[in-house]
């Protein structure tokens, strides 16, 4: 048996369900139809009026969720994509995640976004927001790069108190595949060594992450020992592995798959260089998409984002200089 | 599915006159704490605006009189006097505005946007129509437990009306057959702007058949109308008949906020009947229903007074927060929290 | 202000023949366009998404076929058909979705995302309901620079009604009192959601009350009937009648893509009136009132054919964008360009 | 005579109205009110048709620009404060943003934004968004600082063919006050030397602009030069202007008002680690305001975002470290 990324957020919402008789699941298209990914396949079914169509109003979905939260249910709500977010945005940034520093009443709600690039996919159906909510105070948010963290994180986002923004890749829901689903799982904002290395540092979460390790591999036989580090959540930002990491090996290259003004990158290496300037032996090194919108055309998709022979490119720059 | 939007006309032999005795007093109430909140904003004692409801009160008072523990209460800003109908307290209120640590926001959170959600007093955002969606998720959350007969009443300006969340909030609340009383405070202006640069409906109410749900009007400077309808729109969402929609007519007798004179409202909108203060409505039909006296109602003025004072003198001896004290987190679990805050180091 | 929702049956003895070929000829076009991209999509060729109207193709033809040049035309997911008319072509058709650097999109978006926004045909971003208020604002461009006559189209699905675009839109189109033209193209679902789950009114056309604009209904099945409607809806607006809404009910005889079986569509709806095709619906028509005949029809489909083959044939052959020739620019003015691009070092 | 930052603003609209007949200014009572700052007194009845009322839908607003600028207009537009953005937030992000790059039809429109903290305007009057609009490719990000240039950038503002994102602070309306409006101005796009230094450089812009001056002021009698630079545009970011800066004091460090994850301070000292490592002689530090939700209370306030005095302690430690 195998389970991929896909199968492993599904697997955690079922889970999340039978345990928790205040989970629910609340979006377009996730009842019978079991979502536009089949990300809640079967669940209408197997948890009666717990996984319902919601209308098309992405402001309201969000503010159901809220709403119901207040009252002690813990609702998980899908975005279609994440790039509708942008259209419940204020409730998630406004109400929900400032609700419990002003009422002192905790928000445990679930944002699904199917986030990230994909072949044809296009400006609006490609975006990575982490960057945009990981801004706001008071939301947590989440970014697993396998299948055992989609499994664990999901479970995780259910159980704690806050809000929590899910940003699932979309490009790994298929193809990401494990033997089976985690029985563990490491805490949810430590970030993980994925790939130990000496002479260099990647740091990178999400799909980015899978680039970077194909990188680390290619640049196995030049004689090079990267090391590869996936955030797993980008708020909190595990700075202390970061530090750990580039205390050994000097070197630090930030790789995310977001536009290049600000973001995940800025913040980690903005992080590193204020609190682990002693420890760069070179300037670090980012590499992000390109700031347009992201392209359609396949050809123009592969030259927006980073990808492993980038990654690698950077690489040896980083580690001759 | 209830499609129809009925208009109803109401006499006042239907409520108990304890009731009303209840309503007119926490009318008054309200009038005397945003009196007093005037004068403190004059006094330059409140920093930061003052938002006040005069001449709503008789409105905000129905929508929330009816509602029992239990129940959800959204008030917008032009709701004190629902506030206090629902449980809120002058003391609060002050706290609130003064910034008392011992406030329901601690000094986080400030005038309007008080509340204490846990016991259904919801505490409404600035961005107008999001609690709609808000107060329908809290509703949706108590039916899946199995609650029934809870009823959930939000208010929303002529303003509002024209938001994505108003509009997204009471689909679904429709579609899900919420028992949710949307409250519609048509006082002619949202800040500046007239109605005629809001909507084009020729009556609010028309957008109720629009949303499939039961629609009610009423003239919100009569008290005795408002609580009417109110009873009814709250019970037929009690039975299980929807969502209901309250439209009524009056007009805000202040400023948006106290900064605001309110010279671009029409001088004969507040000559109309629109325009008359639902105190002194309510004052004659007290005493013409044979309910109160005129004495009565000077007894309940200076005891609302009094009580004004006293709320008062206990809110302002009252501490602010102490920022060194503050724990400065925005999330509730602790070992989640982002440790990168430049300013603690200081 | 017209609040009166307007209800119509329509007969084709308003329409010149000449139109009823022509439309009936574009919905022939877009049908063979649309199952030529389908079979581009099966054998994959095509990636990302394919988004079909096949049912939609009388509705939507109806919805720009009364627009002139200088007129605005603001398509959705389902407008094939409609953006033919308007005067995109084939061409552009193949060229968006193969990504070509000819195309109006030079590959940077994709399928139903391209327009012409220069020659008023405006190219919608995937979030629903938000093209209502961008055609409401080039309309108000217009109206400002002292055009008059000037009319602009819009469409939407029933699930984009439950946008707060899609109100904020209308409802500012109502109070600017703009010449726009909302089609709700009311096909029963919204992908895979029902209109139950959708809205509780009894009918969408309750809406245009609740915005004082005007309303008409149709059989969007039937060709003849749609296009009666939105010759009187568009001319309406042309007068200077505001807004109006156009509500017509059907069904889409495909998935929501090319990817979706679109298995969760109701059988009996299917065999309703509401499940007919309209070309079939649209032949019976044209025959029975003498404006063509069986074999008018069979000659024209083989050259819509025909033309589908050649514009492939066209965009088969051109090149997509080549990254390295792109300015990977997203503003227009080079001096403002943020220096920091990382990628571009490779 | 003076000039406050808010009549700047007032001026240079109505230079914009008289001088061309495509401009005109859409918002929540703008019209004969004058907007809720006052930013467009008396130009409803100045220039008839052309300053409207909008109805409370900044989703619509926005929408209503951009098709306006397909048109050739010149739109200006007003949150009545930044914070309500959030639901115009698609339209800006996802329509004006991406017009350009998707149809070579440029977006001419200003988005004005009252930004910032005041005293007792709580968690929804307060935001600071210029990080998250800087985030997106396509749109221009101003912010500034003083009278002048919130003359002269809101004019460049709307004769620019882009969409631009105007961040004026509130905290300025009134009080910061200038002899006259400008005649020439410093192109946008590049950062200002708005004091010299020799021993460290602050980068900051918006109202922090002059707590940082304050700062360094309070400096001179330790014997300490700071030098401080005003940004002017968030995005684009004048990087040159700021390395040149570091070049010559070795030591940088930025101050920004918005929340601390991300956002203009992480994007600075992300470039200078990334471009400009060499040049640094200490750890670069930044000042943010705290993660949580701008509080009401003013003593709250106070402690929630960076002040002189708080500069000036975390410059000590730069000088001596
Ligand atoms: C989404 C949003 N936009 C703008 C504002 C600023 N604002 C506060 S109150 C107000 C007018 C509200 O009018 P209305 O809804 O009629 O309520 P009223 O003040 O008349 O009670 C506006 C524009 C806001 N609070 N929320
Ligand atoms: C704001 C937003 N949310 C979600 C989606 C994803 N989505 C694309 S089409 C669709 C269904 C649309 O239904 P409807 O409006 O009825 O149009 P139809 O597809 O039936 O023509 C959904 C949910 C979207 N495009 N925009
Ligand atoms: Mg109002
Ligand atoms: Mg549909």
């Amino acid at each position: 048996m195998s389970v991929t990324y896909l199968e492993a957020i599904r697997a955690a919402q079922e889970k999340a369900l039978a345990d928790d008789p205040r989970v629910f699941i609340y979006g377009q298209d996730v009842g019978s139809f079991g979502g536009a990914f089949k990300a809640t396949k079967n669940l209408a079914a197997e948890f009666p009026g717990r996984v319902m169509d919601a209308p098309l109003s992405e402001d309201a979905i969000v503010g159901l969720a809220v709403g119901a939260a207040i009252e002690g249910a813990r609702p998980i709500v899908e975005m279609q994509f994440a790039d509708f977010s942008t259209v419940g945005f204020n409730q998630i940034v406004n109400q929900a995640a400032t609700l419990y520093y002003r009422t002192d009443i905790p928000c445990p709600i679930v944002v699904r976004l199917p986030s990230g690039g994909t072949l044809g996919a296009g400006p609006f159906h490609s975006q990575s927001m982490e960057a945009v909510y990981a801004h706001y105070p008071g939301l947590v948010v989440m970014t697993p790069a396998t299948v055992e963290d989609a499994y664990s994180m999901m479970l995780e986002a259910v159980s704690i108190d806050d809000p929590v923004i899910f940003c699932e890749h979309k490009l790994l829901y298929y193809h990401l595949k494990a033997d089976k689903l985690p029985d563990t799982a490491q805490p949810v904002g430590k970030a993980r060594i994925a790939r130990a290395g000496r002479d260099a540092t990647v740091v990178t979460y999400s799909a980015m992450l899978h680039e970077s390790l194909q990188a680390a591999e290619d640049l196995v036989e030049e004689g090079w020992q990267i090391e590869v580090i996936d955030l797993r959540t980008v708020k909190p930002l595990d700075t202390d592995t970061i530090l750990a990491s580039v205390a050994r090996t000097g070197r630090l290259l930030v790789v995310g798959e977001a536009w290049p003004w600000g973001g995940v990158n800025a913040e980690v290496i903005s992080r590193v260089a204020t609190e682990g300037f002693g420890l760069l032996d070179a300037a670090p090194m980012r590499l992000n998409a390109r700031d347009t919108p992201v392209p359609y055309h396949p050809d123009l998709w592969a030259a927006h984002r980073p990808t492993a022979s980038v990654i690698a490119a950077r690489l040896r720059q980083l580690l001759t200089q | 599915m209830v499609t129809a939007a009925k208009e109803k006309t109401v006499a006042c032999n239907d409520l108990d006159p304890a009731l009303l005795v209840r309503a007119y007093r926490v009318m008054l109430l309200a009038r005397a704490t945003e009196d007093k909140l005037a004068s403190l904003y004059r006094a330059g004692m409140i920093k930061g605006g003052v938002f006040l409801g005069k001449g709503q009160e008789a409105l905000s008072t129905a929508s929330s009189i009816f509602l029992k523990k239990g129940d959800i209460f959204g008030p917008l800003i032009r709701d004190q006097a629902g506030r206090l109908a629902f449980g809120d307290t002058v003391l609060d209120t002050f706290r609130t505005y003064l910034g008392s640590a011992k406030g329901p926001m601690r000094g986080r959170d400030g005038n309007i946007h008080r509340g204490r959600p846990r016991e259904g007093y919801y505490a409404m955002i600035s961005h107008l129509g999001a609690l709609v969606p808000v107060v329908a998720g809290g509703l949706y959350a108590r039916r899946l437990r199995g609650e029934t007969g809870v009823v959930g009443v939000t208010s929303i300006g002529d303003g509002g009306t024209s938001t994505g969340a108003f509009h997204e909030g009471v689909n679904l609340a429709a579609v899900e057959r919420l028992p949710l009383v949307v409250v519609i405070a048509n006082n002619q202006y949202a800040y500046s702007t007239p109605n005629s640069r809001q909507f084009a409906c020729a009556d609010l109410l028309d957008k109720a058949a629009g949303y499939g749900i039961a629609g009610f009007k009423c003239d919100g400077t009569d008290p005795f109308a408002s609580l009417e309808t109110l009873q009814l729109a709250v019970q037929a969402a009690r039975e299980g008949r929807g969502p209901q929609m309250v439209v009524a007519t009056l007009l805000r007798l202040v400023g948006h906020g106290e900064h605001d004179d309110a010279g671009y409202v029409d001088a004969a909108l507040r000559q109309a009947n629109v325009g008359r203060d639902c105190l002194e409505v309510g004052a004659t039909q007290l005493i013409e229903s044979d309910v109160a006296t005129a004495d009565d109602i000077a007894v309940w003025t200076k005891e609302a007074q009094a009580e004004v004072e006293d709320a008062l003198n206990i809110a302002q001896r009252e501490k602010g927060p102490d920022p060194a004290e503050e724990d400065w987190q925005a999330i509730s679990t602790e070992r989640l929290a982002d440790g990168h805050h430049d300013l603690e180091d200081e």
